[in-house]
């Protein structure tokens, strides 16, 4: 039997103006378990706080139950104060007698038969509260980040700096992401290469970073602290060791029609490559699909030029086990596919190209060195056509395109109709706009000066078709200020495509058990309060695997993830809630039902051996839940037929003797 | 908006099934339009003044007929508001308005001469055989 | 045999991070509600078995609500979903039962609503005090 | 009536046991009168060949001895399942409730059971025998004897049978049949369609009757709990005797909500009734619901589905709204 302690607080007259404390306190006294009662002025000050932990003491209590406001306020004072009187804090329970019973109710009978009530049923809970202890676990001080573009860059860097060590898994062959293939960036206009490739170099040279590029990740198991996680080395054909990077085998080669990608497929490189001179790790990789010896076993000329003996045709792929205390996603995005908008003739003109391709054709590494040639027949495009929106905010009902603003498209439009006008002034450029969208530091002023100072033509209005015509592009579209339809000629159109998430995030947040939204993006686990965060502790988002981002937010929240991320790893053992769900093994079924509804994926399932009352032993499948990971949420008490899952802190039991004592 | 505009805005909403609110007003109906120059409003004048219950103008244009119903309109628009069928049902209420211009199949083919596109007779057919 | 004013009795199952936030709101803005409404705190509105409903019935209470974050607000991300569920189905068949749909409801309230907690809860108090007492679901062994 | 004869059932047994594939068999075995069949483990062939029954009375659904069974028994177990039972038998897989190595399963095809009630009804008390076949022919320790077709005494559920096909099995004797388009949703329907009053005095009634024998619960093949909630002194709902009108509901309402969306509707609980409550009318009433809710669902259809109850969308029907969706 508890010992339980009653104390009713007046809050000045917040509450002794509508409920009768004494009368309260009194009428608590008779309950069962109760063995002291007192009433206070204001029992969460030094003095009420004084007074539990000394009836505490004086009266052996073992339980205490406060009627005061509510637990949201002051439950974190009281269980301090029952811990300083050598009470488990967990033994603590509140009637919330203002917000919800003196403030809400005007007559004094009335608001004290209703505080008498919860009392009450406070008491019954306490009566059936046990001391809880939160579970500890250790943390692994090392980081995972998944993803090598500038998110997963700036992250592995913020957290190597605070002297942990950290991993970048990169499934290209080379970091640098969607960034290194960019020319300029807004607002700006400084070369995207020379503010990202000292960053690249920075990773290769810290210590306490290293990358796996070209690889994957497998399978995670574990949970916050203690993730253990499978990385798959892709071969590359090549001892990355041994590699200087010099590109001797890149120039001999005999294979030469392999689509480079880097360039998005618009011109071609060697079926071995390096990516681009600047690729950390600089390390060539054997394309298998094209590389004649993988394939048929006749050439060898990169092994006959490689001086350094780093071509090994036999190379496997390799799986390296590893453990992390946490992880950072930073998939990142790509452009959609543009097949399913025939109206805009993108696969059939060449010389309709997307945003991302445009930035190629315009880079100094890029297919034509940087300048501004059309991929149909090199020439200088003298009218070019951007169209923005091109899939993003579609309805939900429109299979083509996203129901989400890709946010960065207005921006770089106006980038590449600046730099265009910039380089090449006698280009007529004509940039098709819904709305733009300019909210950014010094973002509207660089969208203005795209307009009054180089001129670029804006016209409000969607491109309706483009159909090639001779060597030109006929572009239909409608100017909805002037209520015309326009036909123009182009010889280039820029299709600003919207940007979807990699599609390796979905498998990869299933293996993660983080949870992501109807448009593949990972949801964050407070969509104002904790926006770097996944909801599945020790998981952590960075760039726009959780929605679309230009690059200086991209930093920020690659920071801020680190930041978490260090949080987290600066301490080395980690305390959960007490109040978790646990299963009694002798009641379980084994039949996953719990496991289904858990969103954190806290829940396991063992084979347990089972001594039976008739001397034999049974194997059973039971349900582990693990404490480090489960938020108490209790769905899947609810979700176990046989009650076998229950509630640290709000068991079963617990409720239904509120529920009593509510209904007494 | 008066009650009369509104009962009629209602009655198009509800013969198209056509939401204009999803309208985000980018001008793709439009910009498709192949027979735009020909018509006084155009289509994304017509999901806007009938988001508005502006549809009097609309009874009473030309615009109504020229509209060849090849759907390009509904097949490119972003946000599925799929204008083609708003005109359709501005048509039925002007149709349905006067009473007396109801035609039946039988009557098309004496209407047709060769100025007359061939969408606009399938339409007729359709629309009469209902 | 003396003749008792009828009050309807009240039990209302609030998640912790709205709704009974939402109740701590009506009361910080001072917003009257029937006392027959008697608020537990549970985690998340997933919580809560449909035992803990007929559990309340059968020790008298004349209605029960539930109120839990809006959908997609769940503080545990998908709790509330499998609530709407449960619910739904539990109600359903309390119906299918004869027993009052105006006694059981579901309440989507977020913690800055404290004046949807109060209108709902005199809304709730009013119907259920219209239907009288429990009957239909008592347990006559729980009467006093 | 059946089409598949007992001499095959017994003869596929006594091979598989023979050649040692099984250890031992789930069957059905003659009880006390010619009706009152019950499930047994045949563990030789002897006691197969005397004791093995398939008839009209073969109702039993086996899919939940195997929970416990595999757990006991070295080797594999022959079950011979009809097709409403392979229902049970994936939903169990579901749930892992036993290990599908040790199981052997025969589909066998199933022309629908008789219900002794029904022909009760017919013949009165002192049944002496009964031999079955399209015409079942009874005779009565009175001397009398009827000739009842069997079309005219089936289970409910043999009624409204929802599916001839097995969904499950590594052997099938006989023929495969089709998912059937079935009324089983009709009598629901009707109560759906009744004043709230018409519906709690139907209940009223039909409850009341329950005697607690836990029949129903002791069937099931979705009630394989290791502590039943209602032997559990701390689930507070425990109980064992049918105190009052409200432990009765209690009882109903519970079981019918924990097997919610893992019911697959194989009407066993309303066969053992002694009562004879229609108790499939509380699981079809979820299932209906779930129907036209969530989406079609058939429980134990195919093995690892995930069950309505532990699924959700975000667009789901708000608890409000249901009474009008419910009773369309």
């Amino acid at each position: 039997m508890q010992r339980i302690g009653v104390f009713v607080c007046w809050c000045g007259s917040n509450i002794a103006g509508t409920v009768d404390v004494v009368a309260v306190a009194e009428a608590l006294k008779k309950e069962p378990g109760v063995v002291f009662s007192a009433n206070y002025q204001y029992m969460c000050s030094q003095a009420g706080q004084d007074l539990i932990k000394q009836a505490v003491k004086e009266h052996n209590l073992t339980g205490i139950v406060v009627c005061s406001c509510s637990p949201r306020m002051h439950e974190a004072t009281f269980r301090k104060t029952a811990a300083a009187a050598g009470l488990n804090p967990y033994m603590v329970e509140i009637a919330n007698i203002r917000e919800q019973c003196s403030w809400v109710h005007k007559e004094m009978p009335i608001g004290t038969e209703k505080a008498i009530i919860l009392g009450k049923a406070a008491i019954a809970k306490v009566n059936l509260n046990v001391p809880l202890t939160p579970g500890e676990s250790p943390v692994t001080k090392r980081a995972l980040v998944i993803g090598g573009g500038i998110a997963g860059i700036q992250t592995a860097l913020d957290i190597a700096d605070a002297g942990f060590e950290v991993d970048i898994v990169e499934k290209k062959p080379t970091i640098g992401g969607k960034m290194a293939q960019l020319d300029k960036t807004f607002p700006t206009l400084d070369c995207a290469a020379c503010i990202l490739t000292p960053k690249m170099v920075d990773v290769a040279q810290n210590e306490k970073i290293r990358i796996f590029s070209y690889s994957e990740v497998t399978e995670v198991k574990g949970f916050v602290g203690n993730f253990d996680v499978k990385i798959k080395k892709k071969a590359r054909y090549v001892k990355e060791e041994l590699c200087t990077g010099c590109g001797a085998c890149t120039e001999k080669c005999p294979m030469k029609k392999v689509p480079n990608d880097f360039n998005l497929n618009m011109d071609t490189k060697r079926a071995i490559y390096i990516p681009f001179a600047q690729a950390v790790p600089k390390v060539a990789t054997i394309d298998p699909d094209y590389c004649n010896m993988l394939k048929n076993g006749k050439c060898g000329v990169c092994s006959k030029v490689c001086t350094a003996g780093a071509i090994d045709y036999t190379q496997k792929d390799e799986f390296i086990e590893e453990k992390y205390g946490a992880i950072v996603v930073a998939t990142g995005f790509n452009p959609i596919s543009m097949d399913k908008f025939d109206e805009f003739a993108y696969n059939q003109s060449k010389d309709v190209i997307t945003s991302l391709e445009f930035e190629r054709l315009t880079n100094a590494a890029g297919p034509t060195a940087g300048k501004l040639l059309r991929p149909s027949d090199g020439k200088h495009p003298e009218k070019i056509v951007f169209v923005q929106c091109v899939g993003s905010r579609c309805d939900a009902c429109n299979e083509k395109g996203k129901e989400y603003c890709s946010k960065i498209c207005c921006m770089y439009t106006a980038k590449h109709a600046m730099l265009t006008r910039d380089k090449y002034p006698d280009t007529d450029v004509t940039v098709f706009y819904i709305d733009v969208r300019t909210p950014g530091k010094n973002f509207d002023e660089f969208y203005r000066r795209a307009v009054e100072e180089y001129g670029v033509h804006y016209i409000k209005g969607m491109v309706g078709k483009v159909s090639p015509e001779g060597d030109k592009l006929m572009v239909q579209a409608s100017d909805l200020l002037d209520n015309k339809q326009l036909k123009i000629e182009a010889d280039l159109v820029v299709l600003a495509a919207a940007i979807e998430p990699d599609k390796s995030a979905r498998p990869l947040a299933t293996m993660l058990t983080a949870s992501m939204d109807t448009n593949d993006f990972f949801t964050e686990a407070h969509p104002k309060l904790r926006p770097v965060e996944s909801p599945t502790a020790g998981v952590f988002l960075s760039g726009a695997c959780q929605g679309p981002k230009d690059i200086p937010e991209t930093v920020a929240q690659a920071g801020a993830a680190a930041s978490k991320v260090i949080g987290l790893l600066a301490k080395d053992k980690l305390t959960g809630n007490p109040c978790v769900a646990h299963s009694n093994e002798l009641m379980c079924n084994g039949c996953s039902s719990c496991e289904r509804v858990c969103p954190y994926g806290a829940i396991t399932y063992e084979d347990k051996e089972f001594r039976m009352p008739d001397r034999t032993t049974q194997i059973r499948r039971i349900a582990v839940v693990n404490p480090a990971v489960c938020q108490g949420c209790g769905c899947c008490t609810v979700a176990c037929p046989s009650g076998a899952m229950d509630l640290k802190g709000f068991a079963s039991e617990q409720i239904m003797a509120e529920v009593d004592a509510i209904c007494k | 908006m008066s009650n009369s505009k509104k009962y009629l805005r209602e009655e198009i909403i509800r013969i198209s099934g056509v939401n204009p609110k999803k309208c985000m007003r980018c001008g793709k109906c439009s910009a498709t339009c192949p027979a735009y120059d020909e018509m006084e409003y155009h289509p994304h004048q017509f999901v806007y003044m009938v988001e508005n219950g502006n549809i009097e103008p609309l009874l009473e244009s030309e615009s109504l007929y020229r509209c060849l119903t090849c759907f390009a309109c509904v097949e490119r628009c972003p946000r599925s508001v799929e204008p083609a069928k708003l005109v359709e049902a501005v048509r039925l209420a002007a149709v349905r308005k006067q009473g007396n211009n109801r035609m039946t199949a039988n009557d098309v083919p004496e209407l047709i001469d060769d100025e007359t596109p061939q969408q606009l007779i399938v339409s007729a057919f359709r629309k009469y055989t209902k | 045999m003396q003749v008792k004013e009828y009050k309807p009795l009240i039990v209302a199952f609030c998640c912790n991070w709205c709704s009974y936030a939402g109740a701590d709101l009506a009361g910080n803005n001072r917003l009257n509600y029937p006392a027959d409404v008697k608020i537990i705190r549970v985690p998340c509105s997933c919580r809560v078995n449909p035992m803990f409903v007929l559990r309340a019935f059968q020790r008298g209470a004349d209605g029960v609500i539930l109120c839990g974050c809006h959908p997609g607000d769940c503080h545990y991300t998908s709790g509330n979903y499998y609530t709407r569920r449960r619910m739904a189905l539990l109600f359903s068949m309390l119906d299918y039962l004869g027993i009052e749909r105006e006694r059981t409801r579901v309440e989507w309230v977020s913690a800055a609503e404290g004046a949807k907690f109060a209108a709902t809860m005199n809304d709730f108090a009013e119907k259920v005090a219209a239907l009288g007492e429990n009957k239909r679901l008592e347990d006559l062994r729980c009467k006093k | 009536m059946q089409k598949i004869t007992r001499d095959v059932l017994v003869e596929k047994a006594v091979s598989l046991l023979e050649n040692g594939s099984v250890s031992c068999v789930l069957g059905w075995k003659k009880g006390e009168f010619d009706y009152d069949i019950t499930p047994a483990v045949f563990e030789s062939k002897e006691e197969l060949v005397s004791d093995f029954i398939f008839d009209d009375f073969c109702g039993a659904n086996f899919s939940k001895y195997l929970v416990q069974k595999t757990r006991k028994v070295e080797g594999k177990i022959l079950v011979f399942l009809k097709p409403c039972d392979t229902y049970s038998f994936n939903q169990l897989l579901t749930e892992h409730r036993f290990d599908r190595e040790k199981v052997y399963a025969v589909g066998i095809p199933c022309e629908g059971m008789v219900d002794i009630g029904k022909i009760k009804a017919i013949t009165g008390d002192g049944i002496s025998s009964i031999v079955c076949g399209d015409t079942i022919k009874v005779n009565t320790i009175y001397d009398e004897s009827f000739d009842i077709n069997a079309k005219d005494v089936l289970l409910e559920r043999c009624i409204n049978c929802k599916s001839k096909k097995h969904v499950a099995y590594d052997e099938l004797i006989g023929e495969e049949g089709e998912v059937i388009e079935s009324n089983r949703f009709d009598e629901v329907a009707r109560l759906e369609a009744m004043t709230p009053d018409e519906r709690f005095a139907f209940w009223q009634n039909e409850l009341s009757k329950c005697i607690r024998c836990n029949a129903c619960r002791d069937v099931c093949p979705a009630c394989t709990c290791e502590k039943c909630v209602f032997n559990n002194p701390k689930s507070g709902v425990e109980n064992k005797a049918p105190a009052n009108e409200f432990e009765e509901k209690m009882f109903h309402i519970i079981r019918a909500f924990h097997v919610a969306g893992r019911c697959t509707d194989c009407g066993e609980c309303s066969r053992v009734c002694p009562q004879n409550i229609p108790l499939h009318l509380l699981n079809r009433k979820f299932i209906k619901d779930i129907d036209s809710f969530y989406g079609e669902y058939q429980a134990g259809a195919e093995v690892g589905s995930r069950a309505p109850l532990v699924n959700y969308t975000t667009e789901d029907i708000e608890p409000c709204d249901v009474f009008e969706r419910g009773n369309d």
